[in-house]
Formats: C-alpha cells, structure tokens, sequence
C-alpha cells in the first residue's frame, strides 16, 4: 500500500499555497459577485504568509499548523476561523506520524471538515465551501484503499461539488441575502477549497512510493 | 482607481499608526496587537470592559468610537473583513478591568466566528465575556428572521448606550442589557449610489447604473431590496423613513434619536437635507427627535449613498445617550 | 449625478435647516436672514465677536466651525459662491458683543469685495470690525505675490486660533494680529483626484483622467500646478509635504499643526495613511508634530484628493490651539 | 432727439432678465472652464428672482434697484456687488427723471461702469466683464446723440468686447491661476455682460419715440 513521508511533505501545502496566490484576482473577482469582493485577497494573504514561514523540511501537520495559526491570528475574516479550524483539525491527525497511508488521509480529512461545520454550522447546500468539502471527502473515503485513485476520486468530486454551487441559491453568508440572485455565479468559498483539494492532491501524489 | 494607496495589503496597518498618532489625547495602539486600539482610560479598574470589532473601510467605525466612555477596546480586521479571533480575544484583554467584558458587535459570519473563538480563549484566561450582536439592518432579513439581520450603523448607537452604561458603573449583564436594549429599539436601512472599490481588487465590487439607487443595500455592497430609479433627496428619505417605520412599533408622542451616516463620497451638505426631512417627516406623525447626528458616522469606503438609523428612546435610554462622550469621531457634552 | 437632491437651488436652505436641527445645542439660525449661523453662546457681552462666511459646498466648514470658543457667526453662501454682503452684516451684527468683530475670512474674490460692504454697512451702524484674509494655498499664486494666494483648510487653524484668542477676552486687535499670525505660520496645498459637481449643472466643472492627478488644485477645482500620474500615497504625501516645508521656514526642533483633510469623496482610512506619512517625514527631519488632525474638515462637494495643512508653531499659538472648542465640526478638550 | 419714458420701462430689466435665464446653462458651462462653473447659476438665481418681483408699471431706476438688493442681498458671490453696483449705480443717474435721453442713458451707463470698478479693482485686459463694458460704454458715448445708433454701437462694441476675452489671460479671479490654460476660452462675466447690454439695448431700442 502506497503511503508518503510525513517529514518533508509541508511542501505540499506551499504548493498549495502557490496556487491560492495565483488565482487571487479570479477569486476576489468570484467573490465581488455576489459577495464583498474580497476572497482571494484573504486567502492569498493568509495562504501567502505562511507559505513563507514553511520550510522543506516541516512535516505536512507542522506547515497546516503554520497555515492555521496565520490564518486564525492574522487573517479573521470567515476565512481564518473556517480554513483556520480545517487545516488545524487535520493537523491533529497526522500529529506524530511518520508515514501517512490512504487511511488516515481519509480521517484528516474527515476530521478538518468536521471542523469547518462545528464552526461555521453551515450545511451542505447553503453554497458554501461545504458544498465542495463534503462530496470530495466522500470521495476519498469511498474509493478504498488505491491511493492515488482516492486522490483522483476526490479531485473529481470536488469539482463537481464546486460546479453544484453554480446553480445554488445562498443560505448563508452574505450571498444569502440575494436570494434567486445568487444563483448562476459559483461559489468563492468553494471554489478557493477545490483548488486546496486538487492541489493537495496532485502533490501528494507525486510523492506516493 | 483615483485613490491614495501605496501596498494595497498594507493600508490597514498604515491606517491604524495614522490614526493613532491623530488621536493620540483619546487612544493608544495595544503593545502586545497592532490590530488593537485602545483607549487611553482604558482598563479601568471594576468597570465592564467594552469591546467592539470589525472589518476596517467603515472609517471613522470601528477605531472612532474608542475613547472614554463608549468603546474601551476595538479589534481591527482587513477591510471589509472580520477581525482574528486573536485580535478580538487581545481587545477582550486589553478592556478587561476585572469586572467583565461585553462584545458590541455586528451580525456578520466572520465576526461571529471569530468572536466566538475569542470568547473560548478568554474564557481559558478566566475573563467573563458577554456579547450583544447588532442586527438593525432592516433589508437585510424579514422581521420573521431578525437573527439574520445584519448590523450597520445602528451599532454606534448600541456603542453609545453599552458604553455610558458600563461608565456608570453597571454590571457587566447590566450593560449586556441596556446594549440589547438599545439595538432592540434601533432599525437601519441603507440606500446605495454608487459603488465602493476595494484597492486590491482596482475595480468596483458591483454597479449602481446612472440614474438608478440600490434601495436596501448593505455596507459591503451587499445587494439590497430592488433596484430603483434615483429619486430626489425627499422621496428617498420618505422611503428610507417607510422602511424604518413599518418595522418599528412607533407611536404619536414617542421620541427617537436619528442618525444620518454618508457611506463615504455623498457630500455631506446632502445628509443634513436628508436629516431636513426625516426630522420634519417624524415630526408630522407626533414622533419627536430627541437627538440627530448627520455625518459621515460609518461609511464603506467611497460608497455613494446613506443610512438612516432610528432608535425609539426611553427615560432610561435618553439618560445614556446624553452621558458625556469624548471619541475621535464622536463628542457628546451631556 | 448621483445624488441626493430636491431642486439644486434649495440645497443650501435645506442644509443649513437640517444642520441646525441636528446641532442645535451648539448652533441657532440668525432669526433675521437664514443664511447666518450663530453660535448659541453668541453674542457675548464684551467679548470679541469672531465670523466667518464663505461658499456652500465646503462641509463641514464654514458652518461647522460654529460653536464654544471658535466662530460666533457664519455668513453661508450659495455652493461655491461668496455670502452677501448683507449675510456678512447679519452675522457681524449677531456676533457683536460690543467688544469689536474680526471677520476671518478666505481670499476670494467674491468674499473679498462682499466683507468690503458688510464692514462698510457694519461701520455705519456703529460696529468696529477688523478683518484678517487668509491666503495659506501655497500653489495659488508665488510667494512673491502671497497676498494673491488663496484660503484653503488653514482657515480652520485660523479660526482655532482666532476663537481661542477672544474667549480668554482679548481685544479685537489681539484678536487680529492672533488670528493673522496664525495664518501667516500656515501653509496648505491640496491634490484633486477626481472632480466635482454642482448639482445645477449635473456634471462636473473639470476632469481629472483616470490615472492622474491635479498636484495644486483649489477647494473649487481652481486648477493646480500641473497634472501628473497617480503616485502612490506616500509619494503623494512627500510631494504635498515639499511644497509646503519649500514655501516655509522650518527648522529643526520646531513644532508645527497638521491638518489633512479630504475633499469629500476620498475615504477616511486614506486621510490616516497619509497623515502617518507626513508626520513620519516631519519627525526624520527634527520637526515634531505638536497636534494633527485628519478627517473631512474642509470638503468640495465629492471631490477627490485631499489637502495638507501645516501650521508652525510658538508657546502662544501652542497654547491657543490646545484651548478648549466644541463646535459640530471640531472638539478639542484642553 | 429721441427719448423712452422712465415709466414702465421697468420691463426693460425683466427682458433682461429672461435673456439671462435663458443662457444659464451657457453661462456655467463657460465658467467651468477656467472658473467653478456657477456664473450661470448665480446670474439665473439673481435675475431670475428680481424679474418676479418687477411689474409693468416700474420705472427702470426702479427695476435696477429692484434686481440691484436681490443681487446684493440674495445672490451673494461676485456677482453680487459688482452687478448689484453695476445697477445701483445706474439707478441712481436715472432716478426721478421722467424720460431718458441718449446722454443721459450715456451718463447712467457710465456711472454703473465706475460702479464696478470702484468694487472690483480690475482693469481692462484682466479678462473679466470690464472688458465687455469698457468698449461697449465707450462706443455708446462715443455715437453721439443718434440714440438708436449709439445703442447699436454699444451692441457691437459689447460683442467684440466679450469675443476679445477669449485670447486674453485671465490677471484677475479664479481663472488667474491658469496663466497660460485660461487662453481660448470666453471670460463667462464678459459674456453675460454682453448679454445684458444686448438686451438692454434691444429693448430700449423698441421703446425710443
Ligand atoms: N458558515 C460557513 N461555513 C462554511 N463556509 C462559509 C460559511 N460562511 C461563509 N462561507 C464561505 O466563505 C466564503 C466567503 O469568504 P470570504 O469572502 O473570504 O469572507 P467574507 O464573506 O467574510 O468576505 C463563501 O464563498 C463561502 O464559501
Ligand atoms: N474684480 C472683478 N471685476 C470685474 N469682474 C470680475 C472681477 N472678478 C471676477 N469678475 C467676473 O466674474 C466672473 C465670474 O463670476 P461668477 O462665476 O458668478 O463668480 P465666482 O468667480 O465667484 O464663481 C468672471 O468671469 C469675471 O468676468
Ligand atoms: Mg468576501
Ligand atoms: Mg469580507
Ligand atoms: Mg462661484
Ligand atoms: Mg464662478
């Protein structure tokens, strides 16, 4: 069975990190829609940060822990506590491990977004990042024990998930408000996550032995 | 984008030492959170701390409203977006003069959020903490929904009363109480003329067409009720003031406070015509204004546009509004 | 025009009626002409009544100005049109306390030869009035030819002054040469980013291109020096800063007044983050900042830009400017 | 000779006045070249006003004192004084007379041109209203006691008067800044004072018997 280092994967989440800063204007622009515009600036910031502050030898918990900790202490927003919570949740997981297998990917993942609901009680279907959260999370777990297909189910999923909000109307945050107005614009949040998931994906991946 | 910026991620920090330095008579920076201002009084020992936070681009709001007797502790978040919860949990701190804390704040998910993982740390640190969340925003839910209400302008109001409440030496549910009381009697509504830019972004969020208002809108631009012809200043107050009205319980003989707030570009000479006919309008029903503010009180950048806030008053409430105040952006001599 | 406007002839009635409302424990209308606000304190027997006046448009000033220890009367004009003289005469009258009456006013034109005829009328009926002309916009004419300049925002730190004077109960001409050594240690300079307009025409006097700015504008779009590319603020700030320090002689060691006020439409985070420049850049070069302000004191409808005030200053002048004030406009507790 | 009753000539000043209103738009437009765009606004307002409270019956001294106070008292500005001298000046010279001569149309002429200078300290060639009035009040004096024909003088004279403005550089006012940008645009004083004196030309004319 196909496992990764823990040591050395925080690269992982610097990759991540890349892409967020990458699509920043895309994901303000998402957001100025039927939001306040301001999504990517948040998460290119936060993202951006810790990225700095990661080094190639941190453990992939050390790097979601950096990531947490800047988005919980210097970001705020919606961003710091939801991503904040997902990241340090998943931290806790693999916390201590030296090899990472597709089972306790699995429960990290299932762990950070358990997180995101027990804060921000949003439900899937409100258009929210849950809506790409969850199916690409029951993805993974559903696949079974072929890791790097786990990874590809979930990458697929969570674009799907993200595609779903399009024609979602919003039940919370500031879209809601809009009502059939929010619907035919894809979600921000979810969108910002497909983009963690799929990137979190493709590097681990590359790392698989 | 005509605008005065130098790194678009660094105008909160820039905004805050400014600030500061401005008002240095009236606030301080929090040493331990640059993200934290902090009256000068502040803590004052056996008074209930007052706390507020929010997204920064709402200038002279949050920041303006620290100073004696109103707000002791203020968390500053990016513009238009929540504070940390670390930065709500050092304003918690810093306003702590071991009497309890009350959070005023605005019904936002992120300041929510974020308030509510400040209180799990402050309570960790043995700091009783209360909060009061403002939802006075009309538009923004129907009166079945009020939880969902949005808070706006009306928050300054809530500031106002909690934070003569604690300076008279309330206790901390005491001042949870004349708060809740206070955004109780208060409802808002918002009317958008044009839109606002975030810099980093370099292009407006959304679009008010020429000629056209956005009737309901929120401080972020949020979308509002409908969409309307731009009508002149007295029909937008008659309608503003309809709103306002047909979700209160307001009655001949009652009194109210009014607060007109620019949302940043309307000249101001055009919020006192407003405020003109409001006052006249309310007086037409037997609805006496007992106090008015007209300026630019909470803005969203250079928003074109206005809110009107009215607060229905009782003894007890036109006691504390009329308790000396001295913030950067509101004085009151009693 | 995105604006809130009844007829575009009544707007500076409606003002002044709302403004009154709202302020009415500071200020009263002049029974006699609706076009002079009076300070409620006014007249004070004995003492040295001190008025202003000059164009709508510029709110807060001129009316907002009114109040304890400032301005005791205020001749309101059209938007960006000099009172009459009548309304001069008005508020010389409502002002006179029997002591004497500085009028402190902006160099204009139109204001110029209107207080020409007000102290000509005033004169006729028995009241001394003295007059001091403030002329701290630095690009409005060489220093060779000062007395061409015009009055932008120092005004505000002349009428500080000149208010502060005769409160302590000096005499008309202590009054004056106060008020005049207070404009003649100030310099301003302002920078327009976007245009304005007046509600009567519905579209604006001048254009600023996207991506520019007008470096030297006056509070009425009076164009600047030159036009350039948008820098950034704290390029801004030093160019701003320049101008004024060049046109000035200060040393290091001396203590000056910064005032930054907005023309309207600029937020007022961006007001803060040039302040922090400019205090920064006055401190590398040994000159302390004794006292600043930053905020939209002194406008031009919803213009864009802002102006930099900065007043030196001597233990007289010091102790004037920390003189307690409470007008709408102002608050300063000593 | 031919002369026109003080009587009811009043209606002279309301034609005046119309003309003004009329060219509000005009006139600001000009002003917001080099100026702040309000020289209509302020004229319409001022004139405007007075012609509501002018009857048929009002001699023209009285009409000129009429629209005189509302300028000094109401208008405000600079067109306040230096026409609200301009017409009280004129006033006077006519007051009390019965008919009114070409001389001594001349004399009230010149009168309200001193008037204005007396207020306003400009000369001719500071690119203001003088440079309408000066010409115009000088070609009148200069006709002779042909009254029609000085009238037509003072016309001509005031056009070319105002069209010489559009090459000077303002020395005087708002426009004085602009040093060499305030070249190629008609000075809005020196048009609406070509306004009026056309008018008021017009006006006498078909009145003279
Ligand atoms: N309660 C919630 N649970 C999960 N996701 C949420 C919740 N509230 C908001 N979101 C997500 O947050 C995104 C907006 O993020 P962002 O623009 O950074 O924050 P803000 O709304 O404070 O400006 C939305 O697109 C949505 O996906
Ligand atoms: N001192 C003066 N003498 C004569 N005319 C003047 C003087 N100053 C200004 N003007 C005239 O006033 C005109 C501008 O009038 P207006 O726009 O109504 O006033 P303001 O300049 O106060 O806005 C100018 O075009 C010029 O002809
Ligand atoms: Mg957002
Ligand atoms: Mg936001
Ligand atoms: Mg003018
Ligand atoms: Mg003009």
């Amino acid at each position: 069975m196909s496992t990764f280092a823990n040591a050395g994967a925080g690269a992982i989440i610097r990759e991540v990190a890349a892409v967020i800063v990458e699509n920043r204007g895309y994901l303000s622009e998402i957001d100025g829609k039927i939001g306040d515009g301001d999504h990517g600036n948040n998460m290119a910031k936060g993202f951006g940060r810790a990225a700095e502050r990661i080094t190639d030898a941190d453990t992939l918990d050390a790097a979601m822990m950096t990531l947490s900790d800047v988005l919980m202490s210097e970001i705020g927003g919606s961003m710091g506590p939801l991503y904040g919570m997902f990241f340090a949740d998943m931290a806790d997981v693999i916390e201590g491990k030296e090899q990472i297998d597709v089972r306790t990917f699995g429960a990290m993942l299932a762990a950070g977004r358990d997180g995101v609901v027990a804060i921000g009680s949003a439900k899937v279907g409100d258009k929210t990042l849950l809506d790409t959260l969850f199916p690409a999370v029951d993805a993974f777990c559903a696949a079974g024990d072929d890791f790097p297909a786990a990874l590809r189910a979930m990458t697929a999923a969570a674009e799907a998930g993200r595609d779903s909000t399009l024609d979602m109307v919003a039940k919370i945050g500031r879209a809601s408000r809009l009502g059939e107005r929010s619907r035919g614009v894809l979600d921000a949040g979810a969108t910002s996550c497909c983009m963690i998931l799929t990137a979190m994906a493709e590097q681990t991946a590359k790392r698989l032995a | 984008m005509q605008r005065f910026v130098n790194d678009p991620d660094a105008i909160v920090e820039e905004t805050v030492r400014g600030f500061v330095k401005v008002h240095s008579d009236l606030v301080r920076l929090d040493p331990a959170n640059d993200r934290v201002v902090v009256s000068r009084d502040a803590p004052v020992q056996g008074k209930v701390g007052v706390v507020t936070g929010g997204g920064s681009g709402h200038e002279p709001a949050f920041i303006g409203y620290t100073g004696r007797n109103m707000v002791d502790a203020v968390a500053v978040g990016e513009l238009f977006s929540s504070p940390t919860a670390k930065s709500f949990l050092d304003a918690i701190k810093a306003a702590n003069g071991g009497a309890g804390v009350c959070v005023l704040y605005g019904n936002y998910a992120g300041d929510n959020m974020n308030v509510k993982m400040a209180m799990r740390m402050a309570k960790k640190e043995g700091i009783e903490v209360l909060t009061v969340v403002a939802n006075d925003d009309v538009c923004s839910a129907p009166a079945a929904e009020r939880e969902k209400r949005r808070g706006v302008a009306g928050e300054i109001l809530m500031w106002k009363i909690g934070g003569a409440k604690a300076a008279l030496g309330a206790s901390a549910a005491e001042v949870q109480a004349a708060a809740q009381k206070a955004i109780d009697a208060t409802r808002s509504i918002g009317v958008g003329l044009a839109p606002c830019t975030l810099p980093a972004n370099g292009k407006p969020n959304f679009q008010i067409e020429p000629g056209k208002m956005e009737f309901g809108i929120g401080h972020h631009g949020e979308p509002g009720v409908n969409i309307t012809e731009l009508k002149s200043a007295n029909e937008v107050a008659d309608d503003m003031l309809k709103i306002v009205l047909d979700d209160h319980d307001l009655a001949t003989g009652d009194e109210v406070c009014v607060l007109i707030s620019g949302l940043g570009a309307t000249p101001v000479n055009e919020l006192y015509v407003l405020y003109d006919r409001i006052e006249s309008q309310l007086a037409a029903q037997g609805i006496t204004t007992y106090r008015g503010f007209a300026g630019n009180y909470f803005t969203s950048l250079e928003m074109m546009g206005a809110t009107l806030t009215v607060m229905k008053l009782d003894d007890e409430l036109k006691a504390l509004l009329d308790h000396d105040v001295a913030t950067p952006a509101m004085g009151v001599n009693g």
